[in-house]
């Protein structure tokens, strides 16, 4: 099997996806876990788009990325930051 | 096949989340982790190696060279329903943290399991 | 303890999902009913975009479930949030730099969500991606003014009827065709505007009816009183 | 327009979303509208049921062909659980007119009508992902309802629903999604026709994603420690909806999927027990309940045990019996919650402790107490009694003695506990200052006392209704006939 750039991009954002959602677990300050969250909604997005699916792609980039980190976001700002 | 490992892996994770975090915005956040695992798994069970996306925007495109596209209308549907279900948990959220002032399930939870 | 059980759950669920997701074939065509709707969307939909087709048309009561499931949720979130007194939204002013920003792109990403959801049976996208789109276009209005409004009774105006609309589509197909959310209109020449039957009607409805509601939503959760 | 079974989502969705601008001109009005709806939705399925009962309809959506677009499948099972859920759903909202005082009442009625829409859904469709967005929508409206009264442990009691429910959906998708890679469909006859070809192992798996994330709405032991909580602090209307509608959907969709994908023998044992612990847990847990509510929550677990019960045998009767259980919990389930409701209103607190004295007090409300409590627990006049009956005869009948044994068990500490509170209402003194002589409303005692006619009429001339549930339980049990019909060969 010969390596293609894709393949290694996929690879990359594989890690990227896995490293960010870890971070999305573990970091205590909340906003920066949700924009961990909204780090894996990028990386899906690309996926979707590499796995010929478009559609899901820009609703991925449109709900995931922008509203869900919003709501999250202000959900934040009415209670308080950082995790205990 | 990558694609299949990091989504059950973001699954796993999200699940780990839920079940061992105190904070219930991360348990939310979990929810949420959860909720693109299982997208990205549908997506990459309906994808067709060397084909193309499912609209046939071109003349030149053929039917059997595409992806499947069932799994992307179902992931559409899934996507939205996720969203609902997160502000409703977050909507919670505000409500529980007005009469608690904090965000640790363990000061919160008086009731039984 | 906790964490040390949930680790020892989650490897017996790990194990089980890997052992049968990765049995999965990756990138294999598989026969499946996609096949059929490959195969017809353009003769029998009129809409070039298969997942346009199958998510309005083939299984239109999905997204009618859908639709609804984001109305429940903005419901709900305004239920639970419910206070008998609303405050204003409480954020700082932004710079002068940002507001003449938002106030040249906010057009512009309005224009585009109705773009995306105008033109869902022929490019990717549709009513849900437009939608969602002119909310936060909606939304970098609220942040960059203090004073932004969008008016509560026109929210609804638009939510509840770009909702009955699509059931009336729904049921006309009842009355004139033989079953409920039937396509009742002409297919039209596939690849261009004004085809593909009822498809960018309901789309269309779909796109203001979500859009008014994440507008709904946003600016329910913002102004609640921390 | 002739009448047809997606009347049965259509009219109540086009009302719930006319509903904000009906609010905009008159809040009464909106009261009522959720009564039109039932009342026409009852009319409905009364005129459909004979014509379900002769073939069953097969409603296709968008006009597909079933395995390709969505299609409802309206047979003899479809029709009685909907002109269940819909009856039932007119008297909760009669029950509800004067009981919800509490703003935003308009936000109230949306979701109270979505809340049984989704049920109807999950009971009528015959695509396995449609099931999938109607119990999200069910889902959803309940734990926006479970939190309706904005209480601290309203909140908690909806965020542990709201955990607890997300899980179960993240795997009844995993369920679909395997389905779908393995069998390329979604339709429920064309899975069923085609379930043979997926291997044992992949078959197994299936079968546990879809008992964790259906069992959890179906209150099945170990998942239903969101229900007590959820039950309780929800308002009593919604109690009775979570027990008397959103149980039974769930329970139906587990069994369709159960009959109809798996093969029967493989999973028989297994549901068996999962029922008898589901059922002697449940009430033993009622047994140590303070407040009333939450004792109700369990009975109603422990009756859904006792379901499973009769399901898992697969006979024709037993299933039947269960049906009829089915029938007379929800039922009897509502009448407690309603009665339950006003009780705890009167006495100013949930707990059991509280009702001494009642009896006197409020005689009307503590009657349909006595008699929901005298139903459930299958004393002979009334109409818990049959079904209960009807149970042990066909457990009995297929040799499982042992399963007999701990069923009368359980309905030994059944009565137990039922009768500690009936006795606390009539027996004993008074001792809590409930001063505040308040009346149960008008439509609180109609919609009591229209329960409790069906209960009595029921108990005496049971053989009607056990006779009409024939066609409905060999409809679940025939998996040739459901697939034959649902691809409309």
């Amino acid at each position: 099997m010969t390596i293609s750039a894709l393949t290694i991009l996929v690879y990359v954002l594989a890690a990227i996806l896995i490293l960010a959602a870890l971070f999305a677990v573990k970091q205590k300050d909340l906003l920066m876990a949700v924009i961990g969250t909204s780090a894996i909604s990028v990386v899906l997005s690309i996926f979707f788009y590499i796995l010929q699916a478009p559609d899901v792609a820009l609703t991925e980039a449109a709900i995931g990325v922008a509203l869900s980190t919003i709501i999250f976001v202000i959900t934040i700002k009415k209670t308080e930051r950082y995790e205990e | 096949m990558v694609y299949y490992i990091s989504a059950i892996l973001l699954i796993l994770i999200g699940m780990y989340a839920v079940l061992t975090k105190k904070n219930i915005i991360k348990i939310v956040i979990g929810l949420s982790i959860i909720d693109s695992g299982i997208n990205l798994l549908l997506i990459a069970i309906g994808y067709v190696k060397d084909a193309t996306a499912p609209i046939f925007s071109d003349s030149s495109l053929k039917a059997s060279g595409m992806v499947d596209p069932v799994p992307q209308a179902l992931v559409l549907t899934a996507i939205v329903i996720g969203l609902g279900v997160t502000s409703v948990a977050l909507a919670l959220v505000i409500r529980l943290y007005d009469h608690h002032k904090t965000l640790n399930i363990d000061k919160i939870r008086k009731l039984k399991w | 303890m906790r964490k040390v059980l949930a680790v020892l759950l989650l490897a017996i669920v790990g194990y089980y999902m890997i052992d049968s997701f990765l049995k999965i074939p990756f990138g294999e065509n598989r026969n499946t009913v996609g096949d059929y709707y490959l195969n017809t969307t353009v003769k029998e939909t009129g809409s070039v975009n298969t997942v346009t087709s199958i998510v309005v048309n083939y299984r239109g009561f999905d997204t009618l479930g859908e639709v609804t499931v984001l109305f429940l949720a903005t419901t709900g979130l305004a239920a639970i949030l419910f206070e008998n007194k609303k405050r204003k939204r409480r954020l700082q002013h932004a710079s002068l730099i940002v507001r003449v920003g938002a106030h040249l792109i906010y057009p512009l990403i309005i224009l585009l969500g109705a773009y995306v959801f105008i033109h869902g049976h022929l490019t990717p996208g549709g009513g849900f991606q437009g939608g969602a789109i002119i909310a936060t276009g909606v939304l970098l209005m609220f942040m960059s003014y203090r004073s932004f409004e969008v008016s509560h009774k026109l929210l609804v105006y638009f939510e509840s009827i770009a909702g009955i609309a699509f059931v009336t589509i729904g049921l006309s197909g009842l009355i004139w065709g033989t079953s409920f959310l039937e396509n009742i209109l002409p297919l039209g020449i596939p690849n261009s505007l004004f085809s593909a039957g009822v498809i960018p009607i309901i789309y269309i409805a779909v796109g203001v009816k979500v859009g008014a509601e994440l507008t709904g939503l946003l600016d329910n959760l913002l102004k609640t009183i921390k | 327009m002739s009448l047809s079974p997606v009347h049965f989502i259509a009219v109540p969705l086009l009302a719930a979303f006319l509903i904000p601008i009906i609010g905009r001109f008159s809040k009464e009005f909106v009261k009522i509208v959720p009564g039109i709806v039932f009342l026409y939705l009852s009319y409905v399925a009364i005129s459909l049921f004979p014509v379900a009962l002769n073939k069953p309809v097969v409603e296709v959506i968008a006009g597909w062909k079933p395995p390709f677009g969505i299609s409802l499948y309206y047979g003899p099972l479809a029709a009685f659980l909907t002109s269940l859920i819909t009856l039932m759903g007119f008297v909760i909202w009669v029950y509800s007119y004067k009981f919800i005082i509490r703003e935003p009442i308009e936000k109230y009625y949306m979701l109270f009508m979505l809340l049984i829409t989704g049920s109807t859904g999950i009971i009528l469709t015959g695509d396995l992902f449609n099931m999938f967005v109607f119990l999200e929508i069910t889902a959803i409206a309940a734990y926006s309802l479970t939190a309706f009264l904005r209480d601290r442990d309203g909140a908690e009691a909806a965020f542990k629903y709201l955990l607890i429910g997300s899980f179960a959906s993240a795997f009844f998708l995993l369920a679909v999604m395997l389905i779908y890679s393995q069998v390329g469909t979604l339709n429920f006859a064309d899975i069923a026709d085609k379930m043979n070809t997926v291997s044992y192992g992949t078959k197994i798996l299936i079968l546990i994603f879809f008992l964790v994330g259906l069992g959890i709405e179906a209150e099945v032991f170990p998942l239903n420690g969101w229900a007590p909580d959820a039950y309780s602090q929800a308002p009593s209307p919604i109690g009775a909806v979570f027990g008397g509608i959103v149980v039974k959907a769930s329970i139906y969709a587990l069994m369709r999927i159960i009959f109809l994908f798996f093969n029967f023998n493989e999973v028989f044992h297994f549901l068996l027990i999962i029922g008898i612990i589901t059922m002697l847990i449940a009430e033993m847990s009622a047994m140590k309940q303070h407040q009333i509510k939450r004792m109700l929550a369990f009975s109603s677990i422990g009756q859904m045990g006792l379901v499973i019960i009769a399901f898992s045998v697969g006979t024709t009767d037993s299933v039947q019996a269960g049906l009829f259980q089915m029938f007379n919990h929800a039922v009897i389930k509502a009448m407690l919650f309603f009665a339950a409701g006003y009780l705890v209103f009167h006495s100013g607190s949930k707990n059991i402790s509280a009702l001494d004295g009642l009896g006197r007090d409020k005689p009307v409300t503590s009657f349909f107490f006595a008699i929901g409590a005298l139903a459930i627990m299958g004393l002979p006049p009334f109409s818990g009694f049959w079904s209960k009956l009807y149970i042990l005869l066909s457990v009995a009948d297929a040799g499982l003695i042992a399963a007999v044994v701990l069923v009368l068990t359980a309905s030994v500490i059944e009565a137990v506990y039922y009768l500690r509170v009936v006795s606390r209402l009539y027996f004993n003194k008074e001792t809590a200052s409930h001063s505040e002589v308040r009346r149960t409303p008008v439509s609180g005692l109609v919609a009591m006392g229209v329960l409790a006619v069906v209960i009595i009429v029921v108990g005496l001339y049971p053989d009607y209704l056990w006779h009409m549930l024939k066609p409905a339980a060999e409809e679940l049990i025939n998996k040739a006939a459901y697939i034959g019909n649902g691809l409309l060969k």
